[in-house]
């Protein structure tokens, strides 16, 4: 007797983990979200110079802002905090009693260069209008 | 004092755990890094290109990550050809084709995380390999023939 | 009856000395080891300071000279030959642990790193001897964690979370034992040749305590109470450090690395009452010379704590003063990273429960309940002996705290209790299984577990007038204040009637939780009745012996008395009732003499 | 001080599932979070059940979530946590009973590691102890320190996913076997390490060191080890 193991996401996501669970959580929304990203871009271009036109409809999608951001959010965040995962695992012994710090190192790159970008999109659109 | 200086402990190569998983681990990081290289690469040229006049921030980007001849006919770049040469596309094909390993087998990674039987393991490889072949296949032609 | 079992033999409790014992039975004979915990939640993981054998890996050591210092520490109460078996074996047993992959510390050529420790001397010198074999500060952690490795590498079959409530004897032999499974409720009868109880010691019957909750004296109620003596009860050792108020243990090993004693007007106090080791003094004469400073008002701030006092630059000064050297003869010299080093988890102690650090902080410290010297009288071979004329009961074994081999008398030496569970752990399990293969099975009574259920009936159908927590509160309460470091006659007399009034409400409590998994609440109500027991054994030898001996301070009696108490006391129910009667000390090599520090 | 305390109950004789439970009870701040769960139990509700023994924080027994976060009981003050506080049992195993969940899975994990000193070759003829330097010695200090509490494992979401994954502790122990000077096994631990559910699934979360109540850095012991499949060395 007892109860099932299952951990609801609700429980998951509510565990209060630090900084590092945070970069997992969204490294891993970032990598699942570019990987689908790229296969339906691919697949959708594909169509379209095949001349089937499901990729009109889509392409839409990745043009407008709130996608772009999201993207861009994907691919940022994952450049960069991959960049971190890697460095700490070839240099674990030297740099993971810091990993604190060197999170909070990464929120600051990160936070610059997706500002850049986001105000770069909305100021395109903004432009477009 | 002697028995202390131990010999130095290494475990040889087939018996350190050197499995798929340990290996695809090593993988993932070397085309984190490789990517990285590819976009440096990307980046470099786009500026040597004039990007800074006739590119924004992100078109500067969206090209860097993937260097292909579609990703930069929306911007404000005049002359499309040097953009669109073999070298960029042999570029292009290789970030592209880095990219989707890295990223299919990152998948592989997070379903294999929730499944943990054999059988759903191994549909999970059968049905990632193949998403692989197709998308790799349109891809390449959608580098290639743009 | 359902739920039986059989194996030849079965060790009653995983801790240092069940695990040794399960580990060596097992070697030869069908062995189960049953626990009411995780064999690593077991309390032998507590301890902290190290384990004794004269290793001599810094300076010279021999095994007659840690004899010598156990036999002085016990007051002069241990058996000799017991005390004898143990030091001579003690090397090797270290030895022992080591090979089976305990991570000691180490010197600096690659040895086991020893320590001071309170007590242990170089008998030609009078100075502190490093003797303590210890692994940072977590020596207990470590043997525990070992064992309990061994025991997987051995396949030993284990009953994790069973809880033992019942142990059966027929035609005067061990015949079995009862056990509760605690995750169905469900009663288990285990048949067996031999049986070895490893239960540990009955620490929580007072209120200031570094014992694990599970230290309820089960083994030795249930044997009490099956008509089997218990020894020399009235020795408890009170512990000098422990943290203020909670009883957390502060290892002695911080005394063996320079701590100093310094009372509420900021003085170091050790030397008025032990003018040769000083700080290092054994922990009886340090807990009464701490309780004599409160009671002539050098307490903190008036209360009844002084500070034990580790910080570099008070160390360094009183070393100079001491002239202590290190073992090349160079001047003894602590450093902040060295008190880190050497007692990490102390620190974190300090740190989490009072927020203090100890590196630039005193630490409050207040004697606690700490050890039992007493328990079910056992030979040097394990074997329960239940009289004066080394009668045994065939095929009953006792190790570790709940035993009493005695090794440690009156007063036990730190570390030596590691090295006792050690020692007689493993030759418990190896007459255990030694007997068990030439033994015939006895016949299991058909009713085995009968007595047991009717215990269980009764603790969930009393009138629920009383309230078990309030009642275990009280009686840890009486007993730390009136059967504690000094005793008298009026309060042990008082605390005797007290418990025993208590006993008889005990029959009002009613356990309110009606079901059969993991009712934890009934089996702390049946505990509760355990400590009961043990109580009054305990209060009832302690009022008993007109002396002060070890851990037995009486302020009626201050001193010993060799001519009229020079002897074990042995406390037998008979027809529902305490009976005092006594064994003589063996003595061998050491004749009594004063014991000055 | 009066704190507020919701725990979550689950008597299995009688609830389909679990349900949460306030008491409002007195406590000092300086109290710990098992001295106010033994006064719940021993005044209000005697069927409330946990484990616990040592009381300080080095047995390993009373885990549990407290306020969110993997913890031990004896470990926590009210101080630290404040008059709200909640208390759950461990994420990601059965619940057996209130705050008791069933531990077999993680001790099976544990036994997974080969959890002992493998040596094989004779002992030193003269009897006494295998040598090993002060320095080889500390390089497997920290995981020396485990008390098998569960507190990291059951933080980590590649074992909120699945329970094969042998978990962050099984890795502290194998840490401590492969990186002690006087170990020969660590080849077979290796091996085993390496499996699909081994340490390639640690995504290095680090919920499990920030669990740790006994502050081993857990994620750099997994780095450690990551490190010796791929390079062989044991240094
Ligand atoms: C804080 C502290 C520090 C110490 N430091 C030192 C030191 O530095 N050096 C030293 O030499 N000594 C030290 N000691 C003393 C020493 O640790 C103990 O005396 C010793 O560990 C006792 O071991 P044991 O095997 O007898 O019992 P334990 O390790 O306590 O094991 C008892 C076992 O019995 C089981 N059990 C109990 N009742 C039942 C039952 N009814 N049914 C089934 N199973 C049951 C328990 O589950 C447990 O497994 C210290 C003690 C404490 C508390
Ligand atoms: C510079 C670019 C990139 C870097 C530095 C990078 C780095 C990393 C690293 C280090 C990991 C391993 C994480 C871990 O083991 O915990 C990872 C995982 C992953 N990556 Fe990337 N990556 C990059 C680009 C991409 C791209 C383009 C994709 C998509 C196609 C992608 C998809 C994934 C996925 C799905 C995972 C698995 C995530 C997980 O396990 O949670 N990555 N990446
Ligand atoms: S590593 Fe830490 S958290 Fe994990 S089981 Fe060991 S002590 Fe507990
Ligand atoms: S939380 Fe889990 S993912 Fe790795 S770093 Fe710890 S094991
Ligand atoms: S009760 Fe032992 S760790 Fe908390």
């Amino acid at each position: 007797m007892g109860l099932k193991r299952n951990v609801p996401l609700s429980a998951a996501l509510g565990y209060k983990g630090q900084g590092p669970f945070l970069a997992f959580i969204l490294h891993r929304v970032g990598g699942a979200g570019m990987a689908i990203f790229i296969t339906m871009h691919v697949l959708s271009t594909f169509a379209e110079m095949r001349g089937l036109a499901i990729g009109d409809a889509l392409n839409k999608v990745y043009t407008s802002p709130p996608f772009q951001i999201f993207i861009l959010f994907c691919v940022l965040f994952h450049a960069i905090n991959g960049l971190r995962i890697t460095l700490l695992d070839i240099f674990h012994a030297k740099l993971m009693p810091h990993y604190r710090k060197i999170i909070a190192v990464e929120w600051v790159v990160f936070i610059l260069v997706f500002g850049f970008a986001a105000v770069s999109v909305v100021a395109t659109a903004i432009g477009r209008m | 004092m002697n028995a202390l200086q131990t010999k130095p402990r290494t475990v040889p190569l087939s018996k350190r755990g050197m499995s798929f998983e340990t290996f695809m681990w090593v993988f993932t990081r070397v085309t984190a890094l490789a990517m990285y290289g590819f976009i440096l690469v990307g980046l470099i040229g786009a500026i040597a290109m004039g990007a800074l006049h006739e590119m924004t921030f992100v078109e500067v980007i969206r090209w860097a990550l993937v260097s292909n001849p579609g990703h930069v006919e929306s911007t404000n770049v005049q002359d499309i050809a040097p953009w669109a040469s073999a070298f960029w596309r042999t570029v292009a094909s290789g970030m592209f084709l880095t990219a989707l390993a890295h990223g299919i087998h990152g998948v592989i990674v997070i379903v294999d995380d929730y499944v943990a039987s054999a059988s759903g393991r191994n549909w999970n490889r059968y049905i990632s390999m193949a998403m692989f072949f197709v998308v790799m296949g349109a891809g390449l032609y959608v580098i290639w023939k743009a | 009856m359902a739920n039986v079992h059989q194996f030849e033999v079965i060790v009653v409790g995983a801790g240092g000395a069940g695990l040794m014992a399960g580990l060596y039975a097992s070697k030869s004979a069908q062995t189960a080891v049953i626990s009411k915990l995780y064999p690593t939640r077991s309390h032998t993981g507590a301890a902290q300071g190290g384990i004794s054998a004269a290793l001599g890996n810094y300076e010279e050591d021999k095994p007659e000279w840690h004899m010598y210092d156990t036999v002085k520490g016990s007051d002069y109460l241990g058996d000799q030959d017991a005390i004898e078996f143990m030091c001579n074996e003690a090397i090797d047993a270290v030895l022992e642990l080591e090979h089976m992959g305990l991570p000691f510390d180490r010197t600096p050529d690659g040895r086991i790193s020893q320590r001071p420790f309170g007590g242990h001397t170089n008998v030609e010198t009078g100075k502190p001897v490093r003797r303590a074999a210890h692994a940072a500060d977590r020596t207990g952690h470590m043997i525990l964690q070992t064992l309990y490795q061994q025991c997987i590498k051995s396949n030993v079959t284990f009953f994790d979370e069973y809880q033992v409530v019942d142990f059966i004897m027929a035609d005067g032999k061990a015949s079995g034992i009862v056990a509760i499974e605690l995750a169905t409720g469900e009663m288990h009868t285990f048949h067996a040749k031999s049986i070895v109880f490893a239960t540990g010691g009955h620490g929580r019957i007072f209120e200031v305590t570094s014992n694990a909750y599970a230290y309820t004296g089960d083994g030795a109620a249930i044997l009490y109470r099956r008509g089997i003596p218990l020894e020399d009860m009235e020795f408890f050792q009170f512990h000098p450090t422990g943290i203020y108020k909670l009883g957390i243990l502060i290892t002695e090993g911080v005394r063996g690395e320079g701590g100093v004693w310094i009372n509420g007007k900021g003085e170091r106090f050790m030397p008025k009452y032990a003018p040769h080791v000083k700080d290092l003094a054994s922990r009886d004469v340090v807990s009464r010379a701490i309780i004599t400073e409160i009671k002539e008002g050098r307490g903190v701030d008036g209360k009844n704590y002084v500070y034990l006092d580790i910080r570099p630059e008070t160390v360094n000064k009183f070393a100079k003063e001491d002239g202590r050297t290190n073992p090349d003869g160079s001047p003894y010299n602590l450093t902040a990273e060295t008190v880190l080093k050497k007692i990490p988890d102390i620190i974190d102690f300090c740190r989490v429960y009072l927020g203090v650090d100890p590196v630039t902080q005193m630490m409050p410290i207040q004697p606690t309940a700490h050890y039992t010297m007493g328990g079910i009288p056992t030979n040097k071979f394990g074997e329960v002996v239940v009289d004066d004329k080394g009668t045994t009961i065939p095929g009953l074994y006792a190790a570790g705290e709940c035993a009493c081999v005695s090794v440690h008398g009156a007063n036990r030496l730190g570390t030596n209790s590691r090295l006792d569970i050690v020692v007689f752990g493993k030759h418990a399990g190896l007459k255990a299984a030694e007997y068990a293969k030439s033994a015939q099975w006895t016949n299991l009574p058909g009713d085995a577990d009968s007595a047991a259920r009717s215990d269980f009936e009764a603790l969930r159908n009393g009138s629920g007038k009383v309230n078990a927590y309030d009642l275990s509160n009280e009686m840890k309460e009486v007993m730390f204040r009136e059967v504690g470091i000094y005793r008298t006659e009026k309060d042990m007399q008082s605390a005797l009637e007290k418990v025993r009034e208590m006993q008889t409400r005990y029959k009002e409590i009613r356990v309110s939780d009606t079901g059969k998994i993991f009712n934890t609440e009934l089996l702390n109500a049946w505990e509760l009745g355990n400590m009961l027991a043990v109580a009054e054994v305990v209060a009832l030898s302690a009022l008993n012996r007109k002396e002060s001996r070890g851990g037995h301070s009486r302020e009626d009696y201050p001193e010993r008395d060799d001519a009229n108490w020079l002897k074990h006391s042995l406390v037998t129910r008979k027809n529902g009732k305490a009976e005092i009667s006594y064994k003589p000390v063996v003595i061998t090599k050491y004749q009594p003499k004063a014991r000055v520090y | 001080m009066e704190v507020t305390v919701k725990i979550f109950r689950y008597n299995p004789e009688k609830d389909a599932r679990g349900n949460y439970v306030t008491y409002k009870i007195e406590a000092e701040p300086t109290d710990r979070i098992l001295d106010v769960l033994e006064h719940i139990k021993g005044k209000t509700d005697g069927a409330l059940s946990f484990r616990r023994s040592c009381a300080h924080g080095v047995c390993g027994s009373d885990a549990m979530r407290i306020n969110g976060r993997n913890r031990l009981a004896c470990k926590v003050l009210v101080r630290d946590v404040g008059a709200n506080i909640t208390i759950e049992p461990l994420l990601g195993m059965k619940v057996k009973k209130d705050l008791i969940v069933d531990m077999e899975p993680f001790f099976n994990n544990y036994k997974k590691m080969t959890p002992y000193l493998v040596n094989n070759s004779p002992l030193p003829a003269d009897g006494r102890e295998r040598l090993q330097s002060p320095e080889q010695r500390a390089r497997f200090d920290e995981s020396t320190k485990c008390i098998l509490c569960a507190a990291c494992t059951t933080s980590c979401p590649s074992f909120w996913a699945n329970d094969e994954y042998f978990g962050p502790a099984a890795f502290v122990t194998a840490h401590r076997f492969i990186f002690d000077s006087r170990d020969e096994g660590a080849s077979q631990r290796l091996m085993v390490l390496a499996e699909t559910d081994g340490t390639v699934r640690c995504h290095t979360a680090y919920n499990c060191t920030d669990a740790c109540p006994r502050e081993i850095h857990i994620t750099q012991a997994i780095g450690d080890l990551k490190m010796a499949m791929v390079t062989g060395k044991l240094e």
